[in-house]
């Protein structure tokens, strides 16, 4: 017998399976080739910003060193290509790597500290990876940065130097993303995660080492950041120091901010304005930069918990609609047997 | 215990407190329900409560720290009601606060200093300091000590006498015996005691309801955000559902 | 499944909805903007007429503002001017151009996504501008993938690393790479007293480093001591820690290589610190930018050697005096290095759609090539070198310009010129210096 | 060599000066309202460029360029704390973290729209330079760094023993015990933004004639001026000025003996390992820090 609750269930299945479905042919639909552009960007910071989520969402600090991950994994693959001609299985598997070793390196100071304290020590991290980029030009080709070779293997038979293949590539790693940040939320970490956000002291006085959960949600921030690096960096086959500045932090704290921080809509949410917003403002030119700090600050003032809490409300009252109806109906079945 | 030179206190001599109907929302929740209290001019009227009963909430209320909801608040013939509690201080009304709330990294000097900020007369302030330290001997040896370097006991007195700086009218004094070894409960009982002789209205909360019943000339006791029981101080502990719920007897 | 699914459909339902959003502007968007070059009747069926749009993509902000916002203004410039005398001329029809302009801000993502649009929403098979090398040499890796559908014709971004990139052979550049031999500077430096030469370059610059590294080979020939190599970044503004060693190495000359506005922040370091030796800059800039941060005393016994085509008198035709007029009347700011670099990148064009006497892209990109520097319109900045055959380009599509060497003029507060001295290194060099970085880079 | 690394030393205390200047107004705010006020940054190089435009473009002289280039930049951070900080002060944390920054974009691109990106300097009238032994210190360097000295001073001699100083402090270390004892919270902190952005004025005027400004600059200030505060924990004059110090000698002296590259990061390196041993700061007693 269906009741309520197990109807509900089957009802957001079949939105998943249909919503899967339609990302699978998405090249399709989308003809542009300019705006699946635009949709690989922003699956790639989706990734970037699912791994800002672990740290910021799940233990309530706001790191501002994504960014420097971002470019960390997309300079470790890079250059491993560029000089060891390793291919984009290797390279991500390095950035991987890189992301664990920087996480840890980059964690352990900044994580001894609290609240603001520890945003403006992981800013300070991102200005410091930017000037070591930009200023090792002998191995990083400094300011102007370098380029690579487009990747020359294929998957499942799609050549991934086209647009297509690439997209595949990273909706399977967007897919795994939202898997596994999922899958460590409900596991047993993942509830000793929040639990360092609500209240440390507690989380500790109930046996969570608190500083290892801190640790191991920064390392897996990292490394998801990493990994958003280096598909970025074998899909555009260019990158400089610019990119990942302390002016990109912003662009990583706005999209968690936006999406929500804590959810794991937020992300979605959140990279997909952050990489739309400044095209459809593309119109504004010269006054881009500002019509973007604007609408960021506007954004603060209107939502200050973010989108996805009144879409959330919005998800759960069209849920309820639908199914008060068929309670009703369940109901009148049940009483007149 | 000598008593407080003459001029400090003749700013104390007329006024009364009148609260009527006043009411407390947290958010939704409405926690006081329309209370009324009278404070005699002079007198040492005391509230007591279990532990959550709305007492801190109606003190912070008076000095204008949290937004009432209903009712109105008045002191010496003007409202303090709705008014911010920087203004609240300017009539005269001073806060012991729960827990003392002290400035941990300002000298105990400085923190007094505070204490007499709505007043601008210097050389009245130094006067004032002079028979705080004789009134509290202890503080002169520790005057430029960190105040949060201090005991328990000191920091009572350091947190009374810096309400008494501002030279107050009325005196509200939240749990002052609270965290405090018993025979500094005495001392601080005689101290209220001889602050009340000088002339000063004294609203006094407290969970130690032995201490507040003994001292008051008028109790009321507050329940779940409503005065359940008002009367003398005697008349109140000799009810014996009193003594059962408060004194353990 | 069950547990989480009800998380995961809000998560699939929100990228959903985004999706489709976005999928709906690219159906409608797709059609709506012109496409690359479409002709047609004029309404009172006089000559006909039709229009032809280029893409724009330049740094108007960021830190590469600096050389892209007047490469911007250059070629608005050249384009106004041609579209007044009737635009370009094909058989009987007289196309007036179009432009559609991108910010890059000089930033690798950035220039993908401006190139991308350019390409497949606006439809523009010609993209000019390019003035900082890091958008540049990014926009290069997509042009040699989609060699059908764009040319790029780059003016300032002057990195020696945009050629090895040109292996589909649909870049071209007019502005003089930074490969070249500087052997006549380093004589004309001996001439004013440069002996012990210290050298201040931004050496995380693959332009400059190159450069730098060219100029102190030619120091020994010419019997110069050089006493030091100091470096600095992009947009430095605190050059006291350099300046210091470089003088108590006992420099008794310095040459400064990198950005205007760097060098000018060293001359004036230098001059702070009470020394009054020639200082040589490997930069260009007019003069009013040179004295935002020098005062006028300070600039004596100062020196430039960039390729400056608009210094006035470079050619004694008067056309670099023409170009300074028309550049102040339009944007009432003095031209700098990168405008008029952009300003010759729209004659040559011109000149390469009327040579082709064709609207098709490929068509006009072929007879580009084969241009001569006799089809350019005399009113181009720069004196371009005709190469064997009285060819513009070399056959890696790039241009070559001389050199010229200014003097400060503490009368007229501007550089003046001093010598026309070195030539760039010359289609042979360039070649040896390509094919050896394509090797490298395994193209 | 001897004579380079006193050059250098001299160069260090010039910019740690400016470091101090800007740390001071930072720690001030960030102790009374909690604030991390990214926007102090541009409050810096609105200061800067309007020197430059009173001085070269409208041709005024010095001095009453400079008192009214400050005076403007207070004005802009007192109506930062009044208009944007303030209705934020009740939500989440984040917001006021983002607003800061958003605020500091916006100025970064109104600046680059009206002044361009070229990078503009006052130019300092004296300056003629002063050789103490082989070193060289011009006389306008030899101004900001007395002038520094002198205003740091009198701020510590403020802050110390009047009762406007007792009052800042009280407000920081216990917000509702100022609130009772008649402070008026909303005062003090705008006369507490108001002196934080004096100072950063100051120090956007002395950085723009020194050395130079560019729209960036500010983000590149303001960060240092984290570094500095966060070096030495809070609230703690006599420290704000000896960190800002560390600061400018750390990059002076580290371009010089290791890497001119890496000059701007040496600042923040010493930051991360004070993070590791000393989370509250240098020279602070442990402060309770409420978030």
């Amino acid at each position: 017998m269906i009741t309520g609750n197990n109807a509900k269930k089957h009802f957001v299945n079949v939105i998943l399976i249909v919503i899967l479905v339609v990302f699978i042919f998405l090249p399709k639909i989308v003809t542009v080739s300019y705006y699946l552009h635009l949709i690989v960007m922003s699956l790639i910071w989706f990734i970037l910003i699912s791994g800002l989520n672990v740290i910021q969402g799940y233990t309530g600090y706001v790191s501002m060193c994504q960014i420097a991950f971002y470019g960390i994994g997309a300079y470790t693959s890079g250059l491993l290509m560029k000089n060891l001609h390793w291919g984009l299985g290797q390279g991500i598997l390095a950035a991987v790597g890189m992301g664990l070793i920087v996480g840890t390196i980059i964690g352990f100071p900044s994580l001894r500290t609290k609240g603001h304290y520890f945003s403006i020590v992981t800013l300070a991290f991102t200005m410091l990876m930017f000037t070591i980029l930009r200023g090792w030009s002998g191995l990083t080709g400094g300011i102007v940065g370098f380029a690579v070779r487009p990747v020359s293997e294929s998957l499942f038979g799609i050549p991934l130097n086209t647009r297509q293949g690439y997209y595949y590539l990273v909706l399977i790693f967007a897919v795994l993303t939202i898997l596994f940040v999922k899958r460590m939320t409900g596991s047993r970490t993942g509830r000793a995660i929040i639990a360092v956000r609500e209240n440390e002291n507690l989380a500790s006085s109930i046996g969570v080492n608190v500083f290892a959960m801190k640790l191991l949600a920064f390392d897996i921030s990292a490394v998801l950041g990493c990994i958003a690096g280096a598909l970025y960096m074998h899909y555009v086959n260019f990158v400089s120091p610019a990119g990942f500045a302390a002016e990109y932090a912003m662009n990583t704290l706005l999209a968690g901010m936006v999406g929500g921080v804590g959810t794991l809509v937020g992300p979605a949410i959140g990279s997909f304005i952050v990489i739309f917003l400044p095209e459809m403002l593309r119109a504004a030119a010269l006054y881009r930069q500002l019509a973007f700090g604007i609408v960021l600050i506007i954004i603060v003032f209107a939502l200050p918990h973010g989108v996805v809490r009144p879409l959330t409300k919005l998800w759960t009252w069209a849920l309820a609609k639908i199914f008060r109806k068929n309670n009703v109906e369940e109901a009148t079945l049940a009483s007149n047997k | 215990m000598t008593p407080l030179s003459r001029h400090i206190w003749e700013g104390a001599k007329k006024s009364v407190l009148k609260i009527t109907g006043m009411s407390f929302k947290y958010g939704k929740v409405e926690v006081l329900h329309g209370i009324s209290i009278n404070a005699e001019k002079g007198k040492i009227t005391s509230l007591i409560g279990a532990n959550g009963a709305g007492k801190t909430t109606t003190m912070k209320a008076i000095m204008g720290l949290m937004p009432i909801s209903g009712g109105t608040i008045e002191w010496d013939g003007t409202t303090l009601s709705g008014k911010d509690p920087s203004d609240v201080a300017k009539c005269g009304v001073a806060l012991c606060p729960e827990g003392r709330q002290l400035f941990p990294n300002m000298s105990v000097y400085e923190n007094l200093l505070m204490g007499a900020y709505t007043r601008k007369d210097k050389e009245e302030i130094k006067e004032t300091i002079e028979s705080v330290y004789q009134w509290f001997p202890r503080l002169v040896d520790r005057r430029n000590q960190m105040a949060g370097t201090l005991s328990g006991g000191e920091q009572e007195m350091l947190a009374i006498s810096r309400a008494l700086m501002s030279k107050p009218s009325l005196m509200l004094m939240d749990e002052p015996s609270w965290g405090l070894a018993p025979i500094l409960v005495e001392e601080v009982g005689e101290i209220i005691k001889s602050i009340n002789a000088q002339g000063t209205t004294v609203l006094l909360v407290e969970q130690n309801a032995q201490m507040a019943l003994d001292l008051a000339d008028y109790v009321y006791v507050l329940e779940t955000g409503k005065i359940v029981l008002e009367g003398a101080g005697a008349e109140v502990s000799a009810n014996e559902e009193i003594q059962q719920a408060y004194l353990g007897v | 499944m069950k547990k989480g699914s009800m998380r995961i459909g809000k998560v699939l339902l929100s990228v959903l909805l985004i999706a489709v959003l976005t999928s709906m502007t690219a159906a409608c968007g797709g059609s709506g903007s012109g496409s690359g070059s479409d002709g047609g009747a004029d309404a009172d069926g006089g000559a006909k007429t039709g229009t032809i749009v280029w893409g724009v993509d330049d740094s108007l902000t960021g830190t590469g503002a600096g050389s892209g916002l007047p490469s911007y203004q250059g070629t608005v410039l050249a384009v106004e001017q041609v579209n007044a005398e009737g635009g370009i001329q094909i058989g009987d029809t007289s196309y007036t151009i179009q432009l559609k302009e991108y910010d890059n801000k000089s930033d690798a993502s950035e220039a993908v996504s401006t190139l991308t649009k350019l390409l497949d929403v606006d439809k523009v098979h010609f993209v000019i501008g390019w003035g900082s090398s890091t958008a540049t040499l990014a926009a290069a890796q997509i042009a040699m993938t989609r060699q059908d559908d764009v040319t790029m014709v780059v003016g300032n971004g002057r990195t020696p690393m945009l050629m090895v990139y040109n292996t589909q052979g649909n870049i071209f550049r007019s502005g003089t790479g930074n490969v070249y031999d500087p052997i006549g500077i380093v004589q004309y430096m001996k001439e004013v007293g440069c002996n012990k030469t210290g050298v201040i370059a931004m050496m995380n610059d693959t332009a400059y480093s190159v450069s730098a590294k060219q100029y102190m080979e030619k120091f020994e020939e010419c019997g110069i001591e050089s006493v030091g190599l100091e470096n600095f970044e992009a947009n430095d503004t605190d050059f006291n820690t350099q300046v210091t060693k470089l003088l108590h190495a006992g420099a008794d000359s310095i040459l400064t290589v990198g950005n205007i506005i760097e060098s000018a922040t060293i001359v004036r370091t230098i001059r702070e610190q009470g020394s009054d030796i020639p200082i040589v800059n490997f930069s260009a800039g007019t003069g009013s930018q040179w004295l935002g941060v020098c005062t006028n005393e300070q600039m004596n016994n100062c020196y430039t050697t960039r390729p400056w085509a608009s210094a006035i008198g470079a050619t004694d035709d008067g056309t670099q005096e023409a170009y300074t007029e028309a550049y102040i009347a339009r944007w009432n700011d003095s031209p700098a290095q990168a405008d008029c670099q952009a300003y010759d990148d729209v004659w040559i064009m011109k000149a390469a759609y009327e040579k082709a006497q064709s609207t098709d892209p490929l068509e006009v990109r072929a007879a580009m090539k084969e241009l001569k520097v006799s089809d350019l319109d005399p009113r181009c900045v720069d004196a371009f070198e005709a190469l064997d055959g009285d060819k513009l380009f070399d056959e890696f599509n790039q241009a070559y310009a001389p050199y010229q060497c200014m003097r400060w003029s503490m009368e007229e507060k501007t550089w003046t010129l001093a010598a026309v001295v070195g030539r760039n290194l010359g289609p042979a060099a360039h070649r040896e210096y390509v094919l050896e970085q394509r090797e490298k880079e395994g193209l | 060599m001897s004579t380079m690394v006193l050059q250098q030393v001299i160069n260090g205390i010039v910019t740690g000066g400016l470091y101090t200047l800007i740390a001071m107004g930072l720690s001030q705010i960030f102790g009374v309202l909690g604030i991390s006020h990214f926007a102090h940054g541009s409050v810096v190089i609105i200061a800067g460029y309007l020197g430059y435009t009173f001085t070269r473009v409208l041709g005024w002289a010095l001095f009453p360029s400079v008192i009214l280039s400050i005076i403007c930049c207070t004005v802009v951070g007192l109506l930062m704390e009044r208009f944007a900080y303030r209705p934020m002060m009740t939500k989440p944390q984040i917001n006021i973290f983002i607003l800061a920054l958003g605020m500091l974009f916006i100025v970064d691109n109104l600046a680059e729209m009206i002044w361009g990106p070229d990078p503009l300097a006052i130019q300092a009238a004296s300056n003629v330079p002063i050789h103490i032994g082989p070193a060289v210190l011009t006389t306008f360097r030899l101004a900001v760094v007395l002038i520094n000295f002198a205003v740091l001073f009198g701020l510590w001699g403020l802050m110390k023993f009047t009762k406007l100083g007792r009052s800042i402090r009280a407000m920081a270390q216990n917000r509702e015990a100022a609130k009772i004892l008649g402070v008026n919270l909303n005062q003090t902190s705008a006369l507490v933004f108001g002196i934080g952005s004096a100072l950063a004025g100051l120090c956007g005027i002395f950085y723009t004639s020194m050395i130079q400004i560019v729209p960036s600059s500010g983000g590149t200030l303001v960060l240092k001026g984290f570094a500095v505060m966060i070096l030495v924990g809070l609230g703690n004059i006599p420290g704000t000025i000896v960190g800002g110090l560390i600061m400018g000698l750390v990059e002076s002296l580290g371009a010089t003996f290791i890497s001119e590259a890496f000059k701007d990061s040496y600042g923040f390196l010493v930051l991360i390992l004070a993070m590791l041993f000393k989370p509250d700061g240098l020279f602070n007693r442990k402060t309770q820090i409420k978030y």
